[in-house]
């Protein structure tokens, strides 16, 4: 991290950026929020570390319209969502200056609390450039520990890959944490009977308290205005009033998105009921593969996005529910 | 604290499946036209919103209309190549295939959602397609897994 | 009965719990998909009485986050309006926290001065709050800040576990009559005073360590808004805010609605739902908005809750320190983050 | 609130024996907005229309719906009787009760309930309509025909003859494309060159045409009847005004190694060449990848000889930019690449030759003078075979799936002609079908079978092996006798199938025109709208849309020109107001709906915005009404809903199926 913070100073003081785009030391050691950095000495509040799993590249959108430069900090997941943002020509690369920084995988402090630790002082080991893979948890009922992984928020174990999309230049060395098939969980889904799904998504839904944490962190929910905020659809809404409006919420959501989501998992780690959200996008990244061959949303800023793109061969819909 | 009801209890009319279908203007609507003036019946549960292209069919639309107690959504268009607007149709085949899935995936009964390409010289397809999906409907019975409760008020 | 203590053992609640729905809506904090929320309970629900906090706070047990408030519809071309009933069942919220108790007096102040909202009132009389001591507050607990004990809730019927043992003291007189009806299940509990006692003194000694605990709300309150109102700090602070409505959904003391209709087959549903202060189109009228950007959305929550509301009630604020925004914050931005900037330097900068 | 009347009609019968109207008026009076609602025996007959347009300015009425066919039937009668009437005429809505209740429905109550739903839902989406403008745009009276043979030709010729100016731009150095090339025509037998020449000199001299030869279409903006095009005027190294066409540069260039691109690489051209005799113009250009001077900087010979001081090598391509009301895509066919045919020997033999290498062999100016000799040793050939269909017709990836049309009947052609002037000559000729539909072609085909003695074999060929005595062994199979054919040959004619013109794909992104899986473009409707493109103001004529003969061609060409002169026989033009269009405040400039807008109709604009709490300036789609069909697919692209049409909206759908659902 220090090295990280040095190449920022450098950065703010010989005129490349104007501000710098990262994290915020919190009032605990796992509380940092993102910020933006105008000087070098309030680059002394910066930091990085595991807890920094906030994807920054939706806030370039907002850093498009300052003036001047700006460096942010990218972890590799995060560069396909900036790479996605271009291509929508919402943010501008031309005043972006960014810095791929190394990435081990990000923490999850429900994860940790899931194990049954309470009352968090403080947590150690969760520095970005150590290898150590224990963390060291304070607690006001006395000390624990628990394993970096086991602390690692879900989407980490099907991350698609540690390196950057699109950088300036890298800090930092990353480390791979995949165990598992990003995939799974949506075909363990899919084998089950539909009544089974309906009880699941119905169950999961039902939690949903139209907070939208989800759209309002997703980067590719960019909308200026949300649909579901306006009335050209007769469908304002906030409240949480049937079964159905969320699932119309969710799907739509999902829908808008499908094609341009780069699973950075985001929605699912801001939930504040732990709806699995991101199962709906990877449903569609998953199907968009299947039908239409091999899609990466955000792996470059050109390709076409699939639902703004055919084939004369395409499969139909009648064959793709039936098929199965 | 979840507000949830129930589906109404056993209404004392004859439930009565609600069907809409929405057709593009140049094809399809033209094919339903047809089966109309060569008196091919289909059930009177269909009904017709006239769309200029498939592809303006919004899956807001679709789902609005399952919200609002439809049990069935069908979306007819010109074959493939042969849309009005050259390439309208091949969208709204990707549009379908992945709402139709991802309906699916959440457990709805995929039967309840369908695209049929209908020209304007299928009458007799326009018909026979109907009275197939409503019978498929009618098979599967009242949609209570989209529905909001409150529209039955 | 009226202050005597009742105990029962861990292992005879469920049947507390079934004796309890029979006859009435029981709320309590169940586990679903890896969170804890209040719900009305069914046999054989995951009851997590040991959790210490829900992800939601149970206000909605009062005030539900949507409501519907009368039906219009056309018969025959003619108008009827159907007013919607007050709530005419009784109910008991149990489990709750001291947090969410004083929670609950920060919505009586809105929601019962008068106008009276009658939903809330019906709900109000007849819901009966049984409410457990914190055995182990976490970090991001700060009742103690705004004047809570954690170790002592106010309630209807205040709760410490003990051992096995789970002691029940009714404050109310609705407290009182609610462990009567239970007198079947209830033991009076020998010697209960002291195990109160005991435990009282440990929670609080946990509540010291806690690192919010002894936040300083000096310099909030009335007083000196215009200057708090204009601080730079808000510039910095807001930054992160992602406009989501997680603090104001999960917070127990958040009360502002939006009033909405829901068209039917015949006519329209009213309806009121929480709103959110963080929301583009709270407080949305024909000519605009008066508060257009995130920042003034942003300030608006927290000078409300420690500002405007305390102006208005006797000093009272809008925040009971439960710290559920703290832990959901998905920006991990918090009222704990903006009372501590303030008062580094009283907001000046 | 609108005030809307509700007009029911019985249709004779036709709805009133299974609708029960009085009872759909009675529903309609109790609907939210309605104001008036009656019903009439033919609504579309005057004294029906006279009610409407009554009732209109009687009541007031914003909007109106009428109950009755289907609106592909009336929906223009009774529009144009509201705007009569003084009301805008998109604030008229259809309820189609017949073709979709009356006619499929017996039972009376159904039909009613339905009825009452189709209104319900029609009045709902009046509730929301708005009255719609057509926009107009202006027509720059002056059309482009890219592509100068004969169906170019005829297409500028027809339209400038209607008074209007035409510009023809032709790639290669002079116009006559393939028809120039041919020797005689079916089914007349008349000079191809007779026929042709006479139109190109019309075309060249006519003071409303200007031709751009050795020029090619390089950009395309603007839409329907305000087209800017850039034409790329590619360096002739010849100053065409100074020209006199003595010919004295060609017969003296001492380059003579490239192969003559009309004589389909058969014979030999001069670096400084013109294609033909009888190019039009009769200016030749320098072929600067053969030309000395170009290659070595040493030469210059054509410099000194020409006595008018025409040569210029300093001359550099040129772009002119210019406005065209209409544009007709002319750009013809090729024949397909035989590279794949081995079984052919294509590539092998120099006796195995395509029909239109034929053509330029049987023709007075071509390489051989006319003479049918082979030209592997300029013998005259005593065994000919033809072999029909290759690569037409064709199942696999190397040909087409279509039929190319002309090969049947020019081959007959070929088979009378060598049989009329060779009577010793034996032609046989494999066939999978001849295919003769047309004005005396079958009698065409008839003679060279009967007159002629055309050995035709139905059946086709599988190899043709050259021989160590020069010959070729034809092995072909004759399917109604069952037998297997060897014939040893001394020529081969391969009719191979024609495709459309290389360019005409580029030329088809430029023109926002749709092309098949063919490369054919695609007409607006395959019956009705045979000559226009489905985007408006491009047009086509001959091949590019499909195979066919020079009098169709010539038809075809006839038939764009009457579509081009309609268009700018028009001042204005009317826009079709139900477009799409962006809600600034909301769009996102995401560029999705561009991406799927089949028009080029999206564009983007840096534009400042301004709203409640908003003024900045932001990157945001704006629709070009004069090029939106709307269709509406932007309108989903959209994910915010900023993206709307007008005339379908999304409230008003959203209306009528809440309308429907309820």
């Amino acid at each position: 991290m220090q090295e990280l913070k040095k190449r920022l100073c450098e950065l703010l003081s010989d005129g490349t950026v104007a501000r710098v785009l990262g994290w915020r030391r919190g009032e605990t050691s796992f509380d940092p929020e993102p910020a933006f950095f105008g000087s070098a000495e309030e680059l002394s509040d910066f930091v990085y570390d595991g807890f920094c799993g906030a994807n920054l590249s939706k806030m370039m959108i907002e850093a498009a319209r300052l003036e001047g430069k700006t460096a942010v900090c990218l972890k590799p997941c995060d560069t396909y969502s900036y790479n996605q943002l271009i291509k929508e020509h919402r943010v501008d690369r031309e005043k972006t200056y960014i810095i791929g920084v190394g990435c081990r995988g990000k923490l999850d402090i429900d994860k940790i609390r899931a194990l049954g630790i309470k009352g968090i002082l403080s947590i150690s080991g969760t520095e970005c450039d150590g290898d150590g893979d224990t963390l060291l948890i304070k607690t006001v009922y006395g000390d624990k520990s628990c394993k970096y992984a086991d602390a690692m928020l879900s989407r980490c174990h099907v991350c698609r890959g540690k390196e950057h999309k699109i950088y300036d230049e890298i800090i930092g060395e990353s480390r791979d944490t995949t165990d598992g098939d990003r995939f799974s969980e949506v075909e363990k889904l899919e084998a089950m009977a539909p009544r089974e799904r309906f009880e699941f998504f119905r169950r999961e839904l039902s939690r949903c308290i139209r907070c939208n944490a989800c759209r309002n962190v997703c980067p590719a929910c960019s909308c200026r205005k949300c649909v579901f905020d306006s009335n050209n659809f007769d469908s304002a809404q906030k409240a949480n009033v049937d079964p159905f409006e969320e699932k119309m919420f969710h799907i739509i959501r999902a829908f808008h998105v499908a094609g341009r989501c780069t699973d950075c998992g985001e929605c699912s780690r801001v939930c504040p009921e732990n709806i699995p959200l991101h199962l709906f996008n990877r449903k569609f990244i998953k199907d968009i593969n299947t039908f239409y061959g091999e899609y990466t949303a955000g792996e470059d800023a050109e390709a076409k996005c699939p639902l703004t793109d055919f084939d004369f061969g395409d499969a139909e819909p009648g064959d793709v529910t039936s098929g199965r | 604290m979840q507000i949830e009801k129930t589906a109404h209890a056993a209404e004392n009319k004859e439930w009565k499946p609600m069907i809409v279908a929405f057709c593009c203007n140049w094809c399809s609507y033209a094919g339903a036209d047809l089966a109309g003036s060569s008196r091919l019946s289909y059930p009177a549960d269909v009904k017709i919103i006239r769309v200029p292209c498939s592809c303006r069919v919004n899956p807001m639309f679709i789902l609005r209309a399952f919200e609002r107690g439809a049990d069935g959504v069908i979306i007819c268009g010109c074959h493939p190549g042969d849309c009005h607007y050259t390439t309208g149709n091949y969208y709204t085949r990707r549009r379908m295939a992945l709402l139709f899935s991802m309906l699916d995936f959440i457990g709805v009964e995929n039967g309840r959602t369908r695209v049929e390409w209908v020209s304007a010289a299928e009458g007799a397809k326009f018909s026979a397609t109907m009275n197939e999906f409503t019978a498929k409907i009618r098979s599967l019975g009242e949609n209570v897994r989209l529905g909001d409760l409150r529209c039955r008020n | 009965m009226m202050g005597g203590i009742y105990g029962i053992s861990k292992d005879r609640l469920e049947k507390l719990f079934s004796a309890l729905a029979a006859e009435r809506e029981l709320y309590l904090p169940v586990m679903s998909g890896g969170k804890v929320n209040f719900s009305v309970w069914e046999e054989g629900e995951d009851v997590r009485l040991d959790v210490t906090k829900t992800a939601k706070s149970p206000k909605d047990a009062f005030f539900p986050q949507f409501e519907t408030l009368y039906t219009c519809r056309t018969e025959e071309g003619k108008l009827k309006i159907d007013p919607e009933e007050l709530c005419r069942r009784e109910f008991v919220v149990f489990g709750m926290r001291a947090c969410d108790a004083a929670g609950l007096r920060v919505l009586d102040r809105v929601f019962l001065s008068e106008p009276v909202d009658t939903f809330y009132a019906a709900r109000r009389e007849l819901g009966t709050i049984v409410s457990i001591a914190c055995g182990e507050p976490e970090e991001s607990c700060f009742c103690r800040a705004f004047g809570i004990d954690a170790a002592s809730p106010d309630a209807d019927v205040a709760a410490w576990f003990s051992g096995e043992r789970l002691l029940l003291k009714p404050q109310t007189e609705k407290g009182t009559r609610l462990i009567s009806s239970l007198s079947e299940y209830l033991t009076e509990a020998d010697g209960a005073e002291a195990a109160i006692e005991e435990e009282q003194a440990k929670i609080r000694a946990i509540t010291e360590k806690l690192p919010y605990s002894l936040l300083s709300l000096e310099g909030w309150g009335s007083g000196e808004t215009k200057r708090k109102f204009d601080s730079p700090l808000w510039e910095k602070l807001y930054r992160p805010c992602l406009a989501c409505g997680t603090c104001t959904f999960v917070c127990p003391t958040c009360q502002c609605y939006d009033i909405k209709d829901y068209k039917t087959k015949n006519g329209v549903q009213r309806y009121r739902c929480w709103d959110s202060c963080m929301y583009s189109d709270f407080t949305l009228m024909a000519g605009g908005n008066n508060r257009t950007t995130q920042l003034q959305r942003f300030r608006q929550r927290f000078m409300h809750k420690l500002v405007y509301f305390p102006e208005n009630n006797e000093g009272t604020f809008s925040c009971v320190g439960c710290g559920r925004c703290v832990d959901s914050c998905p920006s991990s931005l918090n009222i704990v983050k903006v009372i501590k900037a303030f008062s580094k330097d009283g907001g000046d900068e | 609130m609108q005030r809307i009347g509700v007009f029911v009609c019985h249709c004779g019968s036709n709805i009133a024996a299974t609708v029960d109207v009085k009872r759909v008026v009675e529903c309609a009076r109790l609907e939210p907005g309605v104001v008036f609602a009656e019903d009439y025996q033919y609504m579309c007959s005057e004294a029906g229309q006279m009610k409407i347009a009554d009732a209109i300015k009687r009541e007031g009425l914003t909007g109106v719906v009428v109950c009755s066919c289907s609106p592909r039937m009336h929906e223009a009668t009774f529009r144009k009787c509201a705007e009569g009437a003084g009301l805008n005429p998109y604030m008229l809505e259809i309820a189609n009760i017949r073709e979709q209740c009356s006619w499929i429905h017996k039972d009376m109550e159904t039909a009613t309930e339905k009825a009452v739903v189709l209104m319900r839902a029609a009045v709902a989406k009046v509730n929301l309509n708005v009255p719609l403008k057509s926009g107009e745009s202006r027509v720059t009276k002056r059309a482009l025909v890219i592509g100068g043979g004969i169906a170019g030709i005829q297409t500028a010729l027809d339209i400038a003859e209607a008074g209007y100016e035409v510009d023809i731009v032709e790639k290669t150095p002079s116009i006559g494309g393939r028809m120039a090339q041919l020797d005689k025509t079916f089914p007349t037998l008349d000079c191809s060159a007779c026929i042709l020449t006479p139109k190109m000199v019309e075309a060249a001299a006519h003071e409303k045409i200007r031709i751009f030869t050795y020029s090619e279409v390089e950009k395309v903006t603007g839409f329907v009847g305000d087209f800017t095009v850039d034409i790329r005027k590619k360096a002739r190294s010849v100053d065409i005004d100074k020209c006199t066409g003595c010919g004295v540069c060609q017969e003296k260039c001492p380059s003579k190694t490239a192969k003559s691109e009309f004589n389909r690489g058969l014979s030999k051209r001069s670096a400084i060449y013109t294609p033909f005799a009888q190019a039009v113009p009769n200016v030749p250009v320098i072929d600067r990848e053969h030309c000395i001077k170009f290659k070595t900087g040493k030469c210059g010979v054509c410099s000194k000889v020409c006595p008018a001081g025409a040569i210029d090598y300093e001359m550099r391509d040129e772009i002119i930019t210019e406005k065209y009301g209409a544009i007709v895509a002319a750009t013809g066919f090729d024949m397909i690449s035989l590279d794949k045919y081995d079984e052919y020997a294509y590539k092998k033999s120099p006796d195995v030759i395509t029909s239109l290498e034929l053509e330029r062999i049987m023709n007075a100016a071509g390489p051989t003078g006319g003479h049918l000799e082979r030209l592997s040793d300029g013998k005259p050939p005593k065994n000919i075979v033809f072999i029909q269909c290759v690569g037409s017709r064709c199942a696999d990836k190397r040909g087409k799936s279509y039929c190319s049309k002309i090969c049947c009947m020019y081959t007959a052609k070929h088979a009378m002609l060598i049989r009329d002037k060779y009577p010793d000559t034996n032609v046989t000729v494999f066939y999978i079908d001849v295919r003769t539909p047309g004005k005396n072609f079958d009698e065409f085909y008839r003679r060279a079978v009967e007159e002629y003695h055309v050995n035709y074999i139905k059946g086709q060929v599988g190899k043709v092996l050259p021989q160590p005595d020069g010959t070729l062994l034809v092995q072909g199979a004759d399917i109604i006798d069952g037998r297997q054919v060897l014939i040893n040959a001394d020529m081969v004619v391969l009719a191979a199938a024609i495709e459309p013109d290389p360019t005409a794909r580029k030329l088809a992104t430029m023109l926002t025109a749709s092309i098949d899986t063919n490369g054919f473009l695609t007409e607006a409707h395959p019956k009705l709208r045979p000559v226009e493109s489905p985007t408006a103001g491009i047009f086509l004529s001959g091949v590019c849309q499909g195979p066919k003969d020079i009098p169709e061609t010539v038809s075809q060409a006839g038939a764009a020109a009457v579509k081009v002169i309609g268009l700018l026989s028009k001042d204005k033009l009317l826009t079709n107001p139900c477009t799409a269009k962006a809600d600034e405040l909301m769009c996102n400039g995401c560029s999705a709906c561009a991406n799927v807008c089949p028009y080029g109709a999206i564009s983007y604009e840096d534009r400042e915005v301004r709203g409640i709490g908003v003024r900045e300036v932001r990157r945001v789609a704006v629709v070009n009404g004069a090029l939106c069909q709307g269709c509406g697919a932007c309108t989903v692209a959209c994910p915010s809903g900023a993206m709307d049409l007008f005339g379908f909206s999304n409230r008003q759908i959203t209306a009528e199926v809440d309308a429907i659902c309820r």
